[in-house]
């Protein structure tokens, strides 16, 4: 036996991925392991630079001394994939509205203004990005932000799926916030906005694929008012990260990383709905890999987690909020969760592509 | 009722724990062979909280694991056929062939898909007249009946386009196959409840006898661990060996007759390569010629597939249990989870695996 | 090997020549073979691997099995055993 | 005949395109007048909003009075989906970069920043992916902008075309600088920094499938350093615009329209290439519609031309500058082209997709 | 030397148009037949330089606006079918059968390729042999032998999946049709250039000399254009009705005898339906019957296609002269580019739309 | 109808059974039949549409015309007429 040695746990994964690194194949987008290696090894390399290097949602800067900009920007950007492009709780228009909304506000930025980039292919119903957009409109109307620069590019049937969306989004910083995934400090707090994993599996259930209905629906949703009433109250918050493809646990894992401490959660009181639950016990999935859209890591001190809590639970979309856990120094980079029935395991970072397991 | 939640009461694990540890005196070694059960009690940590006495064996009961390179490697050449849908139960998808792995050859073009049922491999052959549509029917008894089922639906539906690569093998041979080697260290054994809940554990008694090990039949909630664990001890400690049932609200002694039936007539005993093992014989279920029109190893000439474990590799000594991973050569050198030369190092929870990753990584964590 | 989950039998129909079912695992359903269960009824509960209802469960054996398991707990609560390290494994 | 109507000539269009508004076909991807009445139809009412409507390439706004900021920010996006990825004289990364710090620039703004997503076909070769990003690195740097934030998705073999791009920049619009697509004015000089198609030639020419060979070169380049010094010795430009999809004439349209004036330009003064100009003659393309990536329409008072030319013909991508007409009251919203023979017609913009002609 | 720029300089053209300008005397009108040179003329705007006498009109030589509905939409039917690899010249796409076009159906899935050469489709065929390669073969004289050349070597090759949906057209006999008309009101042609380059003009002497009128071979830039024009002013003038040619660096009386050979070889006179105006008597090319097995008319069968042309259409007067488009009663109403109903609304440069985007836009633009 | 312009042949090869060869369109070059130009040889000039050379082009035909074309033009030019006309024109 292992006796000193806990087991590591890196989602659901057997056996171990073997390693790709000739092609592109589907785990690089997966948002765990192989996105960062591919990130590390393509990207990062490339575009190095110290904004870039904070490995954030969002990027933080300043503006050149004669803009007298107080604060900083916040800069985001994701590109929207889903399929299918409608599903129980929103579509990817709303899906691309509050990813981006939320990246910017990760920085404790007011979410200003958004980009929005088509890639359609050709054959898409006009009536379909009719409904896109206007799922655009009502989700950025909610976050109050403003689209205010667009492009669209249509490609030959085959070559896209139906409809891609990028958005990218700017939001200011306002002078002395400072918040960023490397921010954690043993003896804060962790909270989570609710309960996890309901975006994947409502979309996993829309794409009909695996043949399951599941009663969920997407958590998509603009976290901005949440986050603005949150730092109302808890004004030194360290960190705020939405856990979306990877799960809880992969974007723990960057966060631990970043900050070089050790973040500990209670498996017993990680939120999970019944029906999240009934469906991943069914595929073999791990709740805590499974992607969110609508779900706020908060990472705050101690002494200001019942003031977050109170704030978050007044707040759409944070009724549900509960502290999972807490930092701490050792071991650095490093996630524990202590088990249902008292044992501790290492929360790796999703492996590859989350796959339905029968074993 | 809640069958699931009510069996993963942590309160109540811990109390079975500390009759557990009341209970023993000794040390023991017990073998969970079901790989479901391995993932089950390092996910909550289980292994942590018994005694130090108990030592819990990870047995090879693993169905992606220890499907044999030759296998694959004629899964990865037949998936590879531009008039192939090769469908797959998602975890076989990143299992290492000599070269490729699925997921390489489907973005290099091949049509690979994941399902959740072979059913639904059916569906797929039947959407697609004009296509190959091959199931790769790996699994323990307990995926034997739906993948009969499957090859019964398309032999009604006068389906011609679906086969199976057949992989399956088979628990008590892999019983004997351990219990049986000079070096055996396993004590007792828990049973794996889903094999049992289609075929029963009226095959295990004479395994018990003839070796002298308790055997208890064990599901998979931490709960059902806990109990089956606390049986095995106390057999243990009383000296018997017994066939028990801890999870009797699946399980029954005769188990589902009416799927036993269907394997029958479906599949037949076979020599079986174990990835790791070697050949077990009549160790795995291959089709009865009733039905080896279905067998995509002949419908499909995939040419003589050349495949050979590294000579380095010492899995069969590993996983009796009689060396230690850092003792082979290859070990974290040429042999690492990234370019694994042999199954312990495939599987994330296979011994060598876990040692290079614990060794790698771990140093700094003390146990709780 | 060998996920497999319970869950409720809504409804039973033939398809395709086999015996098929709507299973309801708690929120979720799925479609299941229910062939080598010729005896099942709607409001069975059965345990599914791979689409496949391996065997019907018993409501009563899991009442018995926790009724045993809850009386070995009940022991272990009276001799007060063990109850600092049920406490430090975070519970 | 039609002896007081001036003959439209809306691109190379024979016949009149079909009335597509049921599905996306390949015309709404042209950057012509399908993709201007597929933004008017669909995203336009969408997203209404003052700073959308602006209608240039960039977006173009403050930030909130409390973050002090002198000047304004330029917000633009692309998304890039070249087939093949590599062609002679550049590649989808360098046109990511260069046609976003590009249309930042537009608003005579510093780009600074840019975001990255990139949209990856499983099966990408990461060597591929390698090259690309080294050109996006070498395009950064040669522009001085700094790539701050991206974002990866792999899709399945199939539902893409290799690698798709966008990218999102952002700059600085130093206070009192007045650039716009609605300020041309009569009288203005109306300039082109050089010859016009190489770009879409050389594009068209490694694709491969119409079986020519063109002795072409892909133009694309950043053009924020002209920019830059051409301001500097003519600050009172009105208009920068780059002639991108659609060509010169789809956007001396935009730009007719925007301002409500007249432009008219001398086809003798048009500068092509002369293996453009057979690329053309074989295809029966107007050099006029084929898309550029490094060009500059510059429409700047007529006392400043002079000005302009010099400072752009000492500039790298600049030394072909040439003046190629003039900014009229009337007809207003017109483009017109005074022909190398002495007649004179309307250029309309791109109808649909350019399409090779045998008549 | 440089053939196309000599003759595209402008001061060149201007002075031939000056002596243009002092040949004519009363008003003359001419139609240049070709499409290729409507485009040119155009895109010049030489019209706008000739003097108010002359009245140049547009003959109906566009081989995709005067392809008739129920060959576009036998297109549009064949390219529909899963196996059909439809390639065409790229300015068919946008061509409106009855409720579609090439466009909306590849966008539907439909494999439809825009091809610069009938040679390259046949390289298509080639390369995808389980699929039917279908060409569409438009075109007048000049295009014939590109297409002829396609069966021919489809044949030497062997291919079984390559054939041609047919719709050639030719001149004589449209010019016959035009002139023959009793309301004709063409004093003068301006005969197509690379029809002649391929079919000399031989055949036109007869024509020139039943109707008495001059016929110019005239080419494609503007020099050839002004050259062509003065040409025939100067016969309409002196009162002769000779034919000329002004296109003589590519054209020669016999034409190319190779090209004529291989025509006749591949293809024979037919009746022919042209959209906007009706059938013309052998006034088309087929295939023949050594090559009927290349036709996807034969190959494919699509049902009886049921097309009819608006009964409000009046493009045959309008195409004659004898109506102007705002006289119909469909004009800018039911009938606008965006939904045309006849042929002369369909084309940018036809009559009906020309009207129809002038007064919808022009109304404020003088002549310079 | 009937686009087509003219470029040099710069290379002759059967292929497929049908005389083909490569045209030099100015910096632009091109595969083109030349099934129906049995006497072409590299260096001559030809028109091609659609894939296909339609003829051989005369050179010397070209010269005379735009000679002609000239003298036209300088009896203009000696007459002096429409001057005014022509400079408007933008030229
Ligand atoms: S380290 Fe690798 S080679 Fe050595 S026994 Fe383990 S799997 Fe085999
Ligand atoms: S307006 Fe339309 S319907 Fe009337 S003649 Fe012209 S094309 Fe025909
Ligand atoms: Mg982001
Ligand atoms: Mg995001
Ligand atoms: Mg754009
Ligand atoms: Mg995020
Ligand atoms: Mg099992
Ligand atoms: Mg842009
Ligand atoms: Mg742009
Ligand atoms: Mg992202
Ligand atoms: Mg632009
Ligand atoms: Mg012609």
């Amino acid at each position: 036996m292992t006796e000193n040695k806990l087991p590591a746990f890196e989602g659901p994964v057997c056996p171990l991925p073997m390693r790709h690194d000739d092609q592109i194949v589907m785990g690089h987008g997966s948002g765990g392991r192989m996105t960062q290696e591919l990130i590390a090894r393509v990207f990062a390399p490339a575009f190095s630079n110290p904004i870039l290097a904070q490995s954030n949602d969002f990027a933080s800067f300043p503006l050149p001394a004669d803009a007298a900009l107080k604060g900083r920007i916040s800069l985001s950007t994701d590109s929207h994939i889903v399929s299918p492009l409608f599903f129980s709780g929103g579509d990817i228009g709303r899906l691309a509205v509050c990813g981006t909304v939320n990246d910017v506000s990760m920085a404790g930025a007011l979410p200003l203004y958004l980009t929005a980039g088509f890639i359609i292919e050709e054959g898409l119903p006009v009536e379909t990005l009719e409904r896109v957009t206007a799922s655009m409109r009502a989700a950025a109307q909610e976050a109050g932000v403003q689209i205010v620069a667009g492009d669209t590019k249509v490609v030959e049937r085959g070559k896209a799926d139906g409809l891609f969306i990028n958005t990218a989004g700017i939001g200011w910083i306002p002078d002395g916030r400072e918040i960023g995934g490397e921010l954690a400090r043993p003896g804060d707090a962790v909270i989570i906005s609710g309960a996890l994993g309901d975006h994947g599996i409502a979309v996993l259930s829309a794409r009909g694929e695996l043949g399951f209905d599941a009663d969920v629906r997407s958590d998509v949703a603009p976290l901005n008012k949440l986050i603005q009433n949150l730092l109302a109250a808890a004004p030194h918050v360290h960190v705020l990260r939405d856990p979306t493809r990877g799960g809880l646990a992969t974007t723990l894992n960057e966060i631990a990383q970043q900050s070089q401490v050790c973040i500990e959660i209670r498996e017993q009181d990680v939120p999970v709905h019944a029906a999240v639950r009934a469906a991943c016990d069914m595929l073999g999935f791990d709740p805590l890999y499974v992607a969110n859209e609508g779900k706020l890591i908060v990472i705050v001190p101690a002494e200001e987690a019942q003031a977050a809590l109170d704030a978050m639970h007044r707040t759409q979309y944070g009724e549900e909020a509960v502290r999972i856990g807490q930092v701490k120094a050792d071991p650095a980079a490093r996630v524990l969760m202590k088990t249902l029935i008292g044992g501790t395991r290492i929360l790796d970072v999703l492996a590859g592509e989350m796959l339905p397991r029968i074993c | 009722m809640e069958f699931s939640q009510a069996f993963r009461n942590g309160d109540l694990v811990q109390r079975v724990i500390a009759e557990i540890r009341r209970t023993v005196t000794r040390d023991w070694v017990i073998m969970e062979i079901c790989g479901g059960q391995t993932h089950a009690i390092l996910q909550s940590g289980l292994d942590q909280l018994l005694p130090r006495q108990i030592e819990l064996v990870h047995g090879p009961g693993c169905p992606v694991c220890v499907t044999s390179l030759e296998l694959i490697d004629k899964g990865l050449a037949i998936a590879s056929r531009p008039e192939v849908i090769f469908c797959s139960f998602g975890d076989m998808l990143r299992v290492p062939g000599s070269n490729q792995d699925l997921f390489s050859i489907k973005a290099a073009g091949a049509q690979v898909r994941v399902v959740y049922s072979p059913l639904d491999a059916v569906k797929i052959a039947q959407q697609n007249p004009d296509k190959q549509v091959v199931f790769f029917a790996i699994g323990f008894e307990t995926t034997a009946p739906a993948n009969a089922a499957s090859v019964l639906q398309a032999k009604a539906m006068g389906l011609k386009n679906y086969s199976l690569l057949v992989s399956h093998v088979c628990v008590p041979p892999a019983m004997h196959a351990i219990l049986g080697s000079p070096d055996n260290r396993v004590q007792g054994f828990l049973a794996a409840g889903h094999v049992c809940a289609v075929m029963g554990y009226w095959e295990y008694p004479p395994i018990a006898d003839q070796y002298g090990v308790p055997i208890v039949v064990t599901g998979f909630e931490p709960l059902d661990l806990a109990q089956g664990i606390l049986m095995t001890v106390r057999q243990l400690e009383k000296g018997t060996h017994e066939v028990e049932n801890a999870y009797s609200r699946v399980v029954t002694r005769e188990g589902n007759q009416a799927a036993q039936a269907m394997l029958r007539r479906v599949f037949q005993p076979v020599d079986r390569n174990w990835r790791g093992i070697g050949t077990i014989p009549m160790s795995g279920w291959g089709l009865t010629p009733e039905f080896a029109g279905f067998d995509a190893e002949n419908r499909f000439d995939v040419g003589h597939i050349q495949t050979q474990e590294s000579p380095l590799c010492i899995a069969g000594e590993i996983l009796r249990g009689l060396k230690k991973p850092h003792e082979c050569s290859a070990f974290g050198t040429l042999c690492t989870p990234d370019n694994p030369l042999g199954a312990p190092m495939v599987s994330s929870e296979g011994a060598c695996s876990a040692y290079f990753r614990y060794h790698r990584q771990m140093e700094s964590v003390a146990k709780k | 090997m060998c996920l497999a989950i319970p869950g409720k039998i809504t409804e039973i129909y033939d398809q395709n020549s086999l015996r098929m079912g709507r299973i309801d695992f708690g929120g979720v359903t799925r479609e299941a073979c229910l062939e080598a269960l010729p005896e099942a009824k709607v409001g069975d509960y059965t345990i599914v691997h791979a689409g496949f209802a391996l065997n019907l469960l018993s409501e009563e054996e899991a009442r018995e099995t926790l009724d045993t398991l809850n009386e070995i707990a009940n022991i272990e609560a009276e001799l007060g055993l063990d109850d600092t390290e049920i406490s430090s494994a975070g519970m």
